[in-house]
């Protein structure tokens, strides 16, 4: 087994497991979390592909490298919008639960016509 | 004019500048916006809107000159290691909508979001916002990168996300919350597949991939990644949880951007995926998933659409169902060959779009103005809204039409070339579905308008002022959704010559009737409401005869608004979205 | 030279991994909070400091070995101060020692 | 089986029961932990892969800034816990957990399929790189080959931003972010706040101007100096800027500015949008980190601060 | 020399692991953020030594980043952890 294969199982496992944490999660500061899991898998496989394409003197092929950075960026302001949404919903409502107030329209007496 | 496999455009073109421009021009307005505050981000706004405007129509008229699509190598350098933006006709068509509707938009928003001599903070979010949310869409046009589309993608939830929750309100923030992590894992989904093209092919430029990519099976793993990442994030049903909130409860300039554009750049993305990487990979199966999903869209968006107490909501449901009939392309763009090939079926597609785009932000605008109107805006209290607020009226119903595909609409142009590719390529249950798509968006349209022209002769108490301003914008754009029919496609989309239509005629009367009588009765037969016609004797004569269908109807409609009801719990999004990455995963590896 | 080099990194990084095993220990068995904190700075601040003491004669530059200096005593200040909050939170809101 | 790999099934094992703790322990708080443990760990993994550039951006996301944020909320939630309702049937967790495994699988079997010898742009990012002048191929690819995307990730940086404070309500609108913090002038914590930031700073700017030739960058040096302005801020010792600040504005914008007037230079008087001329791109590309270091420390501070809580007038 | 230092890695490592076992167990706050610290310190001294090992130098700058961070994590921690029982009312705390 090579450290690709090793970290490439742990980069799948993380994915899988974000994705689970992501839909059953009902907290949605879990949620976040599950995300970060999630995308931290994703980076991961960045990795052993640029792990995989090493060469001219690199022990990583720096392009994947460059992208992975772009997209932790990404994901950490993702991270903080959405803890800010949160914790504003929280102060607003009291409560954190995501599932929405029903806002489709209870239909009214549907026999009178 | 389309970006094609065997050309490699290894240079700049001239006029590949403009593409250049219409990133730069929207991103130097967010930050000189974000600078200023106070009341110049509006004037920073209005001064790069012209400016939009006018790098989109250089683009229009720069396209057909030049010998292929316009092609600018950022830095000089040339992919796979640097960045190519590249504009063909489909880019050009999109750069010009958004900038069509975003003037409008910002119009409208004048008097909505006037900043005042301090700074305030809806006014400040909501310019700073639009002109975000310009740039990114005009990166996600261009970009000729799997992953500068992804950086716009981003750049694009992050920018609508905030104008969700624009007035604060709980239910708002928690339709914002629900949109923001459902849309970052529709995102890191696409982000996945990315990975896995570069680990296969060592690029993520578009022309290249296109020409390195093979039926291997990650590559089909990556392509159904990326595809559901992007279902999501369109709002796709069943993945569509997120849209009906959000876009409801957002402030109607902000809904008219998030309805008519947003959605627009995720589905862009997965027709460059489609058409442009990947033509030969997905398969007849896949298309056919998609279109399956689509056609649930329509009836699940039109029928639930029907049973909403409140405009915003039946509009926001009736972008659900237009959503839904966007992805009616895929399957008849398959030919023979066994590639996505077919032009009819994606300029059909594309100008479905367009037109989408146009009428539904109009449609957003005229309800923003009669909610200010009303101080509310329940559907079964519009009487005498005829009379108070005419012309916000009156672009309702032309958004609507030019969305039902009455000639000479953009949307009845769509309608015709997917028919003809419907025809062509032999798959004729999609022309019914097509068909049906039509009579859905007549339905709730007819229903609105019965609503609110029954009793004209009433005069109502109006809350709020009217706005000309408000009025003609959304009326401009209402008509030139109906209009579009009437544009030369053919320097853009690959629209064959002739297939302009007649405004007058029998054919074009029959356009106009089909729907509008089988939308009435639909509507009629699924709306659950008390019509304002009810008391008038024909009316009880035929409700008597058809009360029997009339019961199916309505406990037809009861049982898809439970459906969607369970299909919009988390979990159960969740789930779908992961069944959808698989199957589609699962009938690529047949296909292949 | 380079043998006695050695030496040294194989006796420092040794007794260093004695000391991360004496304050996980620690961790695990001791009874109560205030105790286990004493075990683990003991463990926290030794453990890292042999091993940067190891790795000194194959930093191989001054700046690597200024850094690992400087490495450990960050670890030294923040350990220090970590534990001190600890304690007190301990003291006031956990369980009494 | 030789010991480094025995070494990386132990790493991985170690990371993978965090990820499992953090996904399945019932209390949020504790998950929360065991996911800033698991940042640093995968730091451990960024070093092993070789990509030292990716292992100091976890290392100061993962374990330092991306924890404070997620502990500070769990901390500020705690009494936010009535969802347990809403858990979902067994049924439910059963297909999720059983569909997810099936997507794990499939990104196995894509992993194993990769191809041998995989593609690399490490020899053309290396044949390139004298184009810059700068040793890092990271810091090349970041700064030159890809700007445009490193440009307009600095502009997703500043909407968060704009949507974080487009939360505050309406009368906080233009004051400072965060609640006030108060300490000890003379604890522990005032201590190393006064301490702590002056070895911070130097090392900030260290690993940022490493960053050109080695491992390093603006990124990595910004998220350090973010951590050391918010440390001087829990203790009490300075207050974050009103939100309505020109100067902050100002600095927020730097970055992805200067960026942007470089590339409209290379468009009018080079060769391209974001092309730097040979002679001048060194001390370019080194001016928009500058000016992006600054951007990047104050952005990711006031993200972590929030939104606009109390109003500038009190 | 390079397989006794990543057998030392390993054995750190395992502690750390061990260490794990502590923030599971808790009971306490307190006692999970001394696990925090302890894997902190130990990943710190595991990155030194795979950076010799492995001989990438640039470790150590991953390290001092990680000594910096996890310091300041630390503290912000603890400071969450002191609000909480300020917030429960056990007396005065190092926030006034």
């Amino acid at each position: 087994m090579s450290s690709v294969t090793v970290f490439g199982l742990c980069a799948a496992a993380a994915v899988g497991l974000g994705l689970y944490g992501l839909i059953t999660n009902p907290q949605p500061l879990r949620k976040i979390i599950a995300f970060n899991l999630l995308g931290s898998g994703v980076f991961l496989l960045f990795g052993i592909i640029g792990r995989r394409g090493a060469a001219a003197g690199f022990g990583n092929d720096p392009v994947p490298q460059a992208l992975v950075i772009t997209g932790v960026v990404v994901a950490f302001s993702a991270t903080a919008l959405a803890i800010a949404l949160l914790l504003r919903l929280f102060q607003t409502a009291g409560s954190t639960t995501l599932r929405s107030g029903a806002p489709t329209g209870a239909g009214p007496d549907p026999s009178g016509d | 004019m389309l970006l094609h496999p065997t050309a490699l455009e290894a240079a700049t073109t001239t006029g590949g500048f403009l593409l250049v421009l219409s990133i730069v021009v929207p991103v130097s307005g967010v930050l000189l916006a974000f600078v200023l505050g106070d009341r110049y981000v509006r004037l920073v706004a209005f001064a790069v809107v012209p400016l939009g405007l006018a790098i989109a129509a250089a683009t229009l008229a720069i396209l057909p000159q030049s010998d292929g699509p316009l092609v600018y190598l950022l830095g000089a350098w040339p992919p796979p290691l640097g960045v190519a933006l590249r504009g063909d006709g489909l880019s050009a068509v999109m750069l010009a909508t958004t900038a069509l509707v975003i003037s409008a938009i910002a119009v409208f928003a004048t008097t909505d979001f006037c900043p005042a001599a301090a700074e305030t903070r809806a006014p400040f979010a909501f310019w700073v916002l639009l002109l975000a949310i310009w740039g990114a869409l005009n990166t996600i046009f261009i970009g000729g990168d799997l992953f500068t589309l992804y950086v716009a993608l981003e750049l694009l939830t992050f920018a609508a996300v905030p104008l969700v929750s624009l007035d604060g309100r709980a239910e708002t923030l928690r339709a914002a919350l629900r949109y923001l992590i459902f849309a970052l894992l529709g995102s890191v989904l696409y982000l996945l597949g990315t990975a896995l093209l570069y680990g296969l092919y060592g690029t993520l430029d578009i022309v290249l991939l296109s020409r390195r990519v093979s039926a291997e099976a990650a590559a089909l793993v990556a392509a159904a990644l990326m595809t559901t990442g992007l279902l999501a994030k369109t709002a796709l049903f069943p993945l569509h949880l997120w849209l009906p909130p959000a876009h409801a409860g957002a402030p109607a300039a902000a809904s008219a951007i998030l309805s008519g554009l947003v959605v627009k750049g995720s589905f862009f993305i997965i027709i460059r995926l489609w058409f442009n990487v990947m033509p030969a990979l997905p398969g007849f199966a896949a298309t056919q998933l998609l279109a399956t999903m689509g056609t649930a869209a329509i009836v699940f968006g039109s029928v639930v659409a029907l049973w909403q107490e409140r405009l915003k909501l039946l509009i926001a449901y009736s972008t659900l169902a237009q959503i839904g009939y966007l992805f009616l392309m895929f399957p008849l763009a398959f030919d023979a060959s066994g590639r996505l090939e077919s032009d009819e079926a994606l300029a059909g597609g594309l100008l479905q779009a367009v037109s989408h785009a146009t009428a539904k932000a109009a449609m957003f605008m005229a309800v923003g103005s009669i909610y200010v109107a009303l101080g509310h805006d329940r559907i079964t209290e519009l009487r005498g809204i005829a009379r108070a607020r005419p012309m916000s009226l009156l672009a309702f119903a032309l958004g609507g039409i030019a969305l039902m595909g009455v000639p000479p609409s953009g949307a009845s142009l769509a309608k015709d070339l997917l028919l003809q590719a419907a025809e062509e390529s032999g798959q004729w249950w999609w022309a019914v579905v097509l068909q049906a798509g039509g009579m859905f968006t007549a339905a709730y349209v007819v229903l609105v308008l019965a609503h609110a022209l029954a009793g004209s002769d009433v005069s109502i108490a109006v809350t709020g002022p009217a706005s000309r301003n408000q009025d003609l914008a959304a009326l401009a754009l209402a008509l030139c959704s109906l209009l579009l029919g009437l544009v030369p496609w053919d320097p853009y989309l690959p629209v064959p010559f002739g297939t302009a239509p007649k405004v007058f005629g029998i054919e074009s009367l029959s356009k106009l009737l089909l729907p509008v009588l089988g939308g009435a009765v639909l509507a009629i037969l699924l709306s659950p409401w008390p019509h304002p016609l009810a008391s008038s004797t024909t009316w009880k004569a035929l409700a008597s005869a058809a009360r029997p269908l009339r019961r199916a109807g309505i406990e037809f409609g009861r049982l898809v608004e439970r459906s969607d009801d369970v299909l919009r719990q988390w979990p159960m999004a969740g789930i779908s979205l992961l069944v959808v990455a698989l199957l589609l995963a699962a009938l690529m590896l047949a296909a292949n | 030279m380079s043998l006695a080099r050695d030496m040294m990194t194989i006796v420092a990084v040794s007794a260093g991994a004695f000391f991360f095993l004496a304050g996980t220990v620690g961790l695990l068995r001791f009874p109560n909070t205030l105790t286990r904190l004493h075990a683990l700075t003991k463990a926290d601040n030794l453990g890292l400091g042999l091993v940067v003491l190891g790795l000194l004669p194959q930093a191989g530059s001054l700046r690597g070995g200024l850094k690992l200096i400087s490495i450990w005593l960050l670890g030294l200040l923040a350990g220090a101060t970590v534990s001190q909050l600890i304690a007190r939170t301990a003291r006031q809101g956990g369980p009494a020692p | 089986m030789s010991i480094a790999t025995v070494f990386e099934i132990v790493l991985a094992a170690v990371v993978l029961g965090l990820a499992i703790w953090t996904i399945a322990v019932p209390e949020t708080y504790s998950a929360t932990v065991g996911f800033v443990a698991y940042g640093l760990l995968v730091a451990l993994i960024w070093v092993r892969l070789d990509a030292v550039d990716v292992a100091l951006t976890e290392a100061a996301i993962g374990g330092g800034l991306g924890g404070v944020l997620l502990l500070g909320a769990a901390a500020r939630l705690r009494n936010a816990d009535p969802t347990a309702v809403e858990t979902p049937c067994k049924l439910v967790r059963l297909c999720a957990a059983a569909l997810s495994s099936l997507i794990a699988a499939a990104l196995v079997a894509a992993i194993l399929l990769l191809p041998d010898p995989a593609p690399t742009l490490a020899p053309a990012a290396v044949a390139k790189a004298w184009a810059t002048g700068l040793a890092n191929p990271v810091t090349n690819v970041l700064m030159a080959f890809r700007a445009m995307d490193t440009m307009l990730e600095k502009v997703v940086l500043l909407l968060a931003i704009v949507g974080v404070w487009s939360l505050a309500s309406d009368p906080a609108w233009g004051g400072r972010p965060g609640p006030r913090h108060e300490a000890d002038p003379h604890g522990v914590l005032a201590f190393l706040a006064r301490l702590l930031p002056s070895v911070g700073i130097v090392v900030g700017i260290y690993i940022f101007w490493t960053g050109a030739d080695h491992p390093g960058g603006a990124f990595q040096g910004g998220a350090i100096l973010a951590s050391m302005w918010l440390l001087v801020v829990m203790a009490g010792l300075t207050d974050t800027p009103p939100v309505s600040s020109r100067r902050l504005r100002f600095i927020l914008v730097a970055g992805p500015g200067l960026f942007l007037v470089v590339g409209i230079g290379g468009l009018c008087l080079g060769p391209a949008f974001l092309a730097y001329p040979l002679a001048l791109a060194k001390p370019l590309i080194l001016g928009i980190e500058v000016a992006m270091i600054l951007t990047i420390a104050a952005t990711l501070g006031l993200l972590l601060a929030g939104a606009p809580e109390r109003s500038e007038q009190r | 020399m390079t397989e006794f230092l990543t057998a030392a890695v390993g054995f750190i490592l395992a502690m750390l692991a061990l260490g794990l076992v502590s923030i599971l167990r808790g009971p306490g706050d307190a006692d999970r953020m001394m696990a925090a610290q302890l894997i902190g310190t130990a990943g710190i001294a595991v990155l030194l030594l795979l950076g010799t090992i492995a001989g990438v130098p640039a470790a150590i700058d991953v390290a001092l980043t990680l000594a910096l961070l996890a310091t300041f994590a630390s503290i912000a921690f603890v400071k969450k952890g002191l609000s909480r029982f300020e917030a429960d009312g056990a007396g005065s705390t190092e926030d006034k």
